[in-house]
């Protein structure tokens, strides 16, 4: 079996090796790009499944300690910049899971983008060697034996994850007849919002990996880990906190944006405009993975020098979590979307998992990302059916009345759903297995997980004394876990129940085998999936990786004892927030006014604007971008008739704006005006600097490289 | 003072009155063709600054590349935009009073600052006996070069081959 | 030997003198003339430090050698761009290449 | 050089051996710069007249002294007797530098080149890299010349010379360092010892780059571009007479010999024959022989050239260079350098078989390259045709 190791390099070369066969050579070859990109994931799955099974019987040794296989990449004048692979038992239990999925992913996409129909996506091929290198990004970051690696897959991911969400962006004009294009917008600015927004936790991602490596010298995990370099760390005073904790800190910067923790989470909803695998593989097996096994893979920075309970870097990792968990879950009730639904819900589960690694258990964290991949990839696929179905059912129905062809129907609106449990039976029960084990029913695997996290925020709540941290973030984490079960009962009654809303939702039927095959397969490891770490069946994760950063000295990982208590609650939160759910929207008819809205009046607006955050960004961050970029074109536009006229404008448009928003937030008027004419008087003075004359520049800087020669000079 | 000392000092002065006095005919010579040539006078000069300091492969790629390449390139160019510099025209801008004040300046600073400083010059008995890297000059630049500096020298490649395709591109006559 | 001192002032002079050729040539070709001789004084001066301070690694002369390699980059990308400006302007003479003016 | 200058100092025992060495330097940069260039002009403008003359079936000069052997000092003599010309609007002080510095450029390579056993003016230890560096003078005194002149023809010369001279310097640098490579070294003395067989046998591809080149480089036909009496006139030089055109003309035919000469050194084995070694006076005369005949062969087998083949044309000049040389050089360059550090080509005898394959396979590939695309144009030409006559 330790034949397998050496194969590890493989599994992220294989899907990288796909994409680039398909970009070069096959990209016209619809079918045999697409098998060559399966058969590229199934290669890796294999490998993968071979490690993972050889890291089972490699027992401790390979568990703990690990494999590893350095590579030297750069010589830098005198060091070298390596990278290369490990696998250890929290490796291993990465493997199990991301290829898999990503296979399911694949093998569903080719139902998905219809191949061989004649609506087939004209990028298909495409579509294939991008999924593909996503692949390789999560792949290549899962068997990194050091940050550079990590680093670079992460980036691969970052490009991917543009390339993906914009898919359809990208329209060729010439060929295709029927342009979408609000969709074309859409997909255009999520893809932008998506990069950005995650751009600024790679930043700071980047920041602390240059912070690391100028104090160590060195990029390796193992190295890093080491007690006396994770000391030397703590030695050194950074703003006045131990460099690891800033460090740390930074790293989880990188984590929020690309786990879409708050406030970096506004990107994540609106990547479903991509197509609906992509969706899935986003939220389920890879980006938003990435983050939280970051945090996972380097906790010992968040600990070091610190006790479990008071290291101030993981106590940010357990609050963000804990937020992020509550605020994703109550934004989910209030959407119509359905895949909307599912994507605040999987910002809340990602809260879940900070929280778990915040509270310093790395079992319980990754176990819960490993559960939550397996049924939020299968609920997201079933979504990604349902639409599919209800697509066929529009276009069945615009078929016969041509009248109905050009109303605004949305396939993704849950309002016109309705009863498709009867019309899509083998898309309704993988996706009743998914729902369950979201919300946390025994036995299906998100109990276990959401359990063994609230468990551990229990224990140290205990132990610590009511109202500290642990006892808010416990409390956050149920009182999530009930507002999960309430959206998700309102979502399947939604979708599932009741009477059809629309004619499409009456003429839609099941999708191909491509499609509900990978469905079922997913059901059955969300029903069983959490048996992996089951008090009662010996908590096998715990053995399994609990231990890979035992050699740092910071990190202990004991199992926290089932507690029946915890269990019991959150499992009534649960049960009672499906029910509820379910029996309030069961009988919801088509133009009705939502009973939430009902009752909640102005939250559930509020809920249903997702707290306006984006609303606020686009106040604080890009309106004044944008209207600075305005106002630095004005001035340096000559052809501008009047910038008088511009002003008022300027000041107008401002204004207006203002008043827009007032209720929202209060933006001194005053404040605004005289910047803008300020920074108008200051680009009229000085645009006569600019001559247009490159040696005037040039004397300038000769003049200040004078002066401060000179200043140099005097105070020498 | 031993006599070598004395014939180095020469050859230095003379040098150094090849590369200033090169330097300025190129910035003041009225005609550009003169500045250019004056331009070759200059690299020569420092070409005997690299013999003088032991560093005889410099010597020869300054000869190759400053001399036979763009010398010949500025010539050449120079001769392309003839007929458009009338000759014996002012070939200073305005703002040359400055220029040279502030050049002037800065030479008087750098060189009061240069001349402070205490370099930590090698020990003499290390300065005389030519090391080894020095007389096995040029394999010891190839090895550096492919060895520890190899990413820099990788990158210098790729900005040639971009300089290169980049010049052709730019100076390629647009096809109407 | 030649105290390091000369070689470093002798630099700065050649430096100062190719500074001055960039501010003040009328001539674009002259301007690219100006910065190849301040390339010129800066490997004067990484030859010098090379051989007085540290003459038993060769990093100065690589770095020379990698200026000198730019140099050439710069001055066939320089040329170029200035036959090409003469192509469409008519001119080289670079206080008329100001359309980036205000 | 060595042995002369111990002779000299137990010839006088009070002299200093820097001294005596500077003494034998001097006396030989003075052989180099002073009688060389006669001697050289004088020899070889008859030689080549006869061997011209021979191709075109004709006698050559046969007039001044016996066999017309005076014939070239009577030239001489007309030469420096002709009135020396400036023109009007000359920029006088180029125009009187460019000739001197066309001569100084080709005597400074002299410096490096081994004419025997121990004979030489400086063994850098990167000597072919001094002498390529050392080639940019040569072109520079054109380019003066050319512009100085103020004359059209002779400006569209100097464009010429640049364009050529940077044409073929490229394909010639890519054969010395095919030639370095194999040597292991720049210096000139252990390129020689390094050829036990010589270049020419094991690195045939870079000697015919080189020579070609070397032809180029020095303007001969059927590449003499430069000079092309029926396009512009005589090139660069056409508005010299007198002195300064002697100096040109001494230039040229100086130049001919140490392309000749480094071909020698760099593919013929240099000095090297039976016989020829350091250690006897006798051994040096030999070798300074050996040297001898084999640069007169090489120049031979330029002026064969010059009488065979008609002049090109300057567009297809550059193609050839850029478009053949380069290519097949760098394709020769990789091949070799490959071959040199295949590990099983263990012994000095199996690397030289080796690289003569390695050169067979380039000939080949490049010839059925060269092939293939002629006979594709031929018929993109063919069917050109067809299409206008119908």
């Amino acid at each position: 079996m330790e034949f397998f190791f050496n194969l590890v390099p493989l599994i992220p070369l294989l899907p990288l090796l796909a994409f680039a066969v398909i970009v070069l050579f096959t990209h016209r070859k619809n079918r045999l790009s697409s098998n060559i990109a399966i058969g590229g994931i199934a290669l890796s799955t294999l490998i993968s499944w071979g490690v993972v099974l050889a890291t089972i019987l490699g027992g401790e040794h390979v568990q703990v300690e690990g494999w590893q296989l350095p590579v030297p990449w750069l010589p830098t004048g005198t060091t070298v910049f390596s990278v290369g692979f490990a696998v250890d038992g929290f490796t291993a239990a990465m493997l199990f899971m991301v290829p898999f999925v990503c296979a399911m992913i694949f093998i569903y996409s080719q139902g998905y983008m219809n191949l061989g129909q004649p609506n087939q996506d004209p990028r298909y091929a495409r579509f294939f060697a991008y999924i593909s290198l996503f692949a390789a990004g999560m792949l290549g970051l899962v068997v990194a034996d050091n940050l550079l690696l990590l680093f670079i897959s992460w980036e691969l991911m970052g490009l991917c994850s543009y390339l993906l969400i914009g898919f359809w962006s990208f329209r060729n004009r010439d060929t295709e007849q029927h342009i979408d294009e609000a969709q074309v917008k859409r997909a255009r600015a999520a893809a932008l919002k998506a990069f950005i927004t995650t751009r600024i936790g790679d930043v700071l991602l980047f920041a602390g990996i240059a912070l690391l490596y100028s104090y160590t010298g060195s990029l390796n995990f193992r190295e890093i880990f080491r007690p006396e370099t994770l000391e030397h760390l703590q030695e050194i005073s950074l703003l006045g906190q131990p460099a690891v904790t800033v460090i740390a800190l930074l790293a989880f910067g990188g984590a929020v944006g690309k786990s879409a923790q708050f406030p970096l989470h506004v990107w994540l909803p609106d990547a479903m405009e991509g197509p609906t695998p992509v969706s899935a593989l986003i939220h389920a097996a890879t980006m938003v993975a990435a983050g939280v096994y970051l945090v996972a893979r380097t906790l010992p920075l968040f600990i070091a020098g610190f006790e479990v309970a008071h290291a101030p870097a993981l106590q940010w990792v357990a609050v963000i979590g804990a937020i992020t968990a509550f605020f994703g879950a109550t934004i989910g009730l209030a959407q119509d979307d359905i895949k909307r639904v599912l994507a605040y819900s999987t910002i809340s589960q990602l809260g879940y998992m900070m929280m778990g690694l915040g509270l310093g258990s790395l079992v319980a964290g990754i176990f819960h990302l490993l559960t939550h991949a397996f049924f939020k990839a299968l609920l997201f696929l079933g979504s990604g059916s349902v639409i599919h179905g209800m697509e066929h059912g529009h276009h069945k129905v615009a078929h016969h009345s041509d009248h109905h062809a050009q109303d605004d129907f949305n396939a993704n609106d849950m309002k016109v759903m309705g009863g498709l449990r009867h019309k899509m039976p083998r898309t309704f029960w993988p996706y009743m297995a998914g729902t369950l084990a979201l919300v946390g029913i025994v036995p299906f695997a998100g109990f276990w997980s959401k359990d063994e996290i609230l468990a551990e925020a229990f224990h140290l709540f205990q132990e610590s004394g009511s109202l500290s941290l642990p006892f808010w973030v416990w409390l956050a984490g149920t009182l999530g876990a009930f507002i999960t079960a309430l959206y998700m009962g309102r979502q399947i009654a939604l979708v599932f129940w009741g009477e059809p809303r629309h004619e499409a939702a009456s003429h839609a039927h099941e999708s191909p085998n491509s499609m509900t095959v990978p469905l079922m397969i997913l059901a059955v490891f969300a029903l069983i999936g959490g048996f992996a770490n089951a008090p009662f069946l010996g908590s096998f994760l715990h053995h399994f990786m609990g231990e890979v950063h035992e050699a740092s000295e910071v990190v202990h990982s004991a199992a926290v004892p089932f507690s029946l208590a915890v269990a019991g609650i959150s499992t009534l939160a649960a049960l009672l927030g499906l029910l509820s759910g379910w029996a309030i929207y069961r009988n919801y008819r088509a133009g009705q006014v939502e009973p939430f809205q009902r009752w909640l009046g102005p939250v559930f607006i509020l809920l249903r604007n997702k707290y306006y955050v984006d609303e606020l960004y686009h106040l604080v961050f890009i309106q004044p971008a944008v209207w600075l970029a305005d106002q630095v074109f004005n001035f340096d536009n000559r052809w501008v008739v009047d910038p008088l006229v511009n002003l008022v404008g300027t000041i107008g448009r401002v204004a207006s704006e203002i008043t827009r928003v007032f209720d929202t937030v209060a933006v001194d008027s005053w404040m605004v005006e005289g910047t803008a004419k300020a920074f108008n008087g200051l680009g009229d003075a000085l645009r006569h600097t600019q001559t247009g004359r490159v040696q005037n520049y040039l004397l300038v800087v000769s003049v200040t490289v004078l002066l401060l020669l000179g200043l140099y000079m005097a105070f020498l | 003072m031993p006599v070598d000392q004395i014939v180095k000092t020469v050859v230095f002065v003379i040098f150094t009155v090849m590369t200033l006095g090169g330097g300025l005919g190129v910035v003041v010579s009225p005609r550009i063709f003169h500045s250019a040539l004056f331009l070759v006078l200059s690299f020569a000069g420092v070409v005997g600054y690299y013999v003088l300091l032991d560093a005889g492969f410099l010597a020869a790629v300054q000869l190759l590349i400053y001399i036979g390449a763009i010398a010949i390139l500025i010539l050449f160019a120079i001769m392309l935009s003839r007929g458009l510099m009338a000759e014996r025209q002012s070939q200073s801008n305005q703002q040359w009073w400055i220029a040279a004040l502030v050049a002037l300046l800065i030479f008087v600073v750098l060189a009061a600052v240069l001349w402070r400083v205490d370099w930590p010059v090698a020990s003499q008995q290390a300065l005389a006996s030519p090391s080894n890297a020095i007389s096995q000059e040029g394999s010891q630049l190839g090895r550096d070069l492919l060895g520890p500096y190899v990413i820099p020298f990788e990158v210098a490649s790729v900005l040639l081959l971009v300089a290169l395709i980049g010049a052709v591109i730019l100076a390629r006559e647009t096809e109407s | 030997m030649i105290p390091l001192h000369w070689w470093l002032i002798v630099a700065a002079a050649l430096f100062c003198i190719g500074l001055y050729g960039v501010l003040s040539r009328k001539n674009a070709i002259g301007v690219l003339m100006g910065i190849e001789l301040m390339l010129n004084a800066v490997n004067v001066n990484l030859v010098a430090f090379w051989r007085y301070i540290t003459p038993q690694v060769l990093t100065g002369q690589i770095f020379a050698i990698f200026v000198i390699t730019v140099a050439a980059a710069e001055a066939a990308v320089g040329l170029a761009i200035i036959i090409a400006a003469y192509r469409r302007r008519d001119t080289v003479i670079v206080d008329e290449l100001d359309i980036m003016r205000w | 050089m060595d042995a002369i200058v111990s002779w000299l100092t137990s010839l006088f025992p009070h002299m200093a051996a820097p001294i005596a060495r500077l003494i034998v330097h001097l006396v030989y940069a003075a052989i180099l710069s002073f009688v060389a260039p006669v001697v050289v002009v004088v020899a070889f403008t008859y030689m080549e007249r006869k061997v011209i003359a021979r191709i075109q079936d004709r006698v050559g000069p046969n007039r001044a002294g016996p066999l017309g052997l005076l014939q070239g000092f009577a030239d001489a003599v007309k030469m420096l007797t002709k009135e020396d010309i400036t023109p009007v609007g000359a920029d006088r002080i180029v125009y009187n530098l460019a000739p001197g510095l066309a001569v100084v450029g080709t005597i400074l390579v002299y410096a490096v080149l081994p004419v025997a056993p121990g004979v030489i003016g400086a063994d850098l230890n990167i000597g072919i890299l001094y002498v390529v560096a050392v080639g940019g003078f040569g072109m520079l005194a054109a380019v003066m010349a050319g512009w100085s002149s103020n004359n059209k023809y002779a400006l569209l010369s100097a464009f010429r010379v640049v364009a050529q001279l940077i044409a073929y310097e490229i394909p010639m640098v890519i054969a010395i360092i095919m030639v370095v490579l194999a040597a292991g070294s720049m210096q000139m003395g252990q390129i020689i010892d390094a050829q036990n067989v010589p270049f020419l046998f094991t690195l045939p591809v870079a000697f015919f780059i080189f020579f070609v080149a070397t032809i180029a480089e020095i303007g001969r036909s059927p590449f003499d571009l430069l000079e092309a009496e029926s396009e512009i006139v005589a090139g660069f030089h056409v508005e010299y007479s007198g002195f300064k055109f002697a100096l040109f003309f001494i230039g040229e035919y100086m130049h001919l010999f140490v392309g000749a000469g480094l071909g020698t050194t760099l593919f013929l084995g240099g000095w090297r024959g039976p016989g020829a070694s350091e250690a006897t006076i006798l051994g040096v005369l030999l070798g300074f022989v050996y040297f001898l005949v084999k640069t007169v062969f090489l120049i031979f087998l330029m002026m064969w050239v010059r009488g065979t083949f008609p002049r090109i044309r300057i567009d297809h000049l550059l193609d050839f260079g850029w478009k053949f040389l380069v290519p097949v050089g760098l394709l020769a360059l990789v091949a070799v350098a490959l071959v040199l550090k295949l590990p099983f080509l263990s012994s000095s005898v199996l690397k030289w078989v080796g690289m003569l394959v390695a050169n067979i396979v380039v000939v080949v590939v490049s010839l059925t390259a060269v092939s293939f695309a002629a006979r594709r144009s031929r018929s993109v030409a063919l069917r050109g045709v067809a299409g206008t006559e119908r």
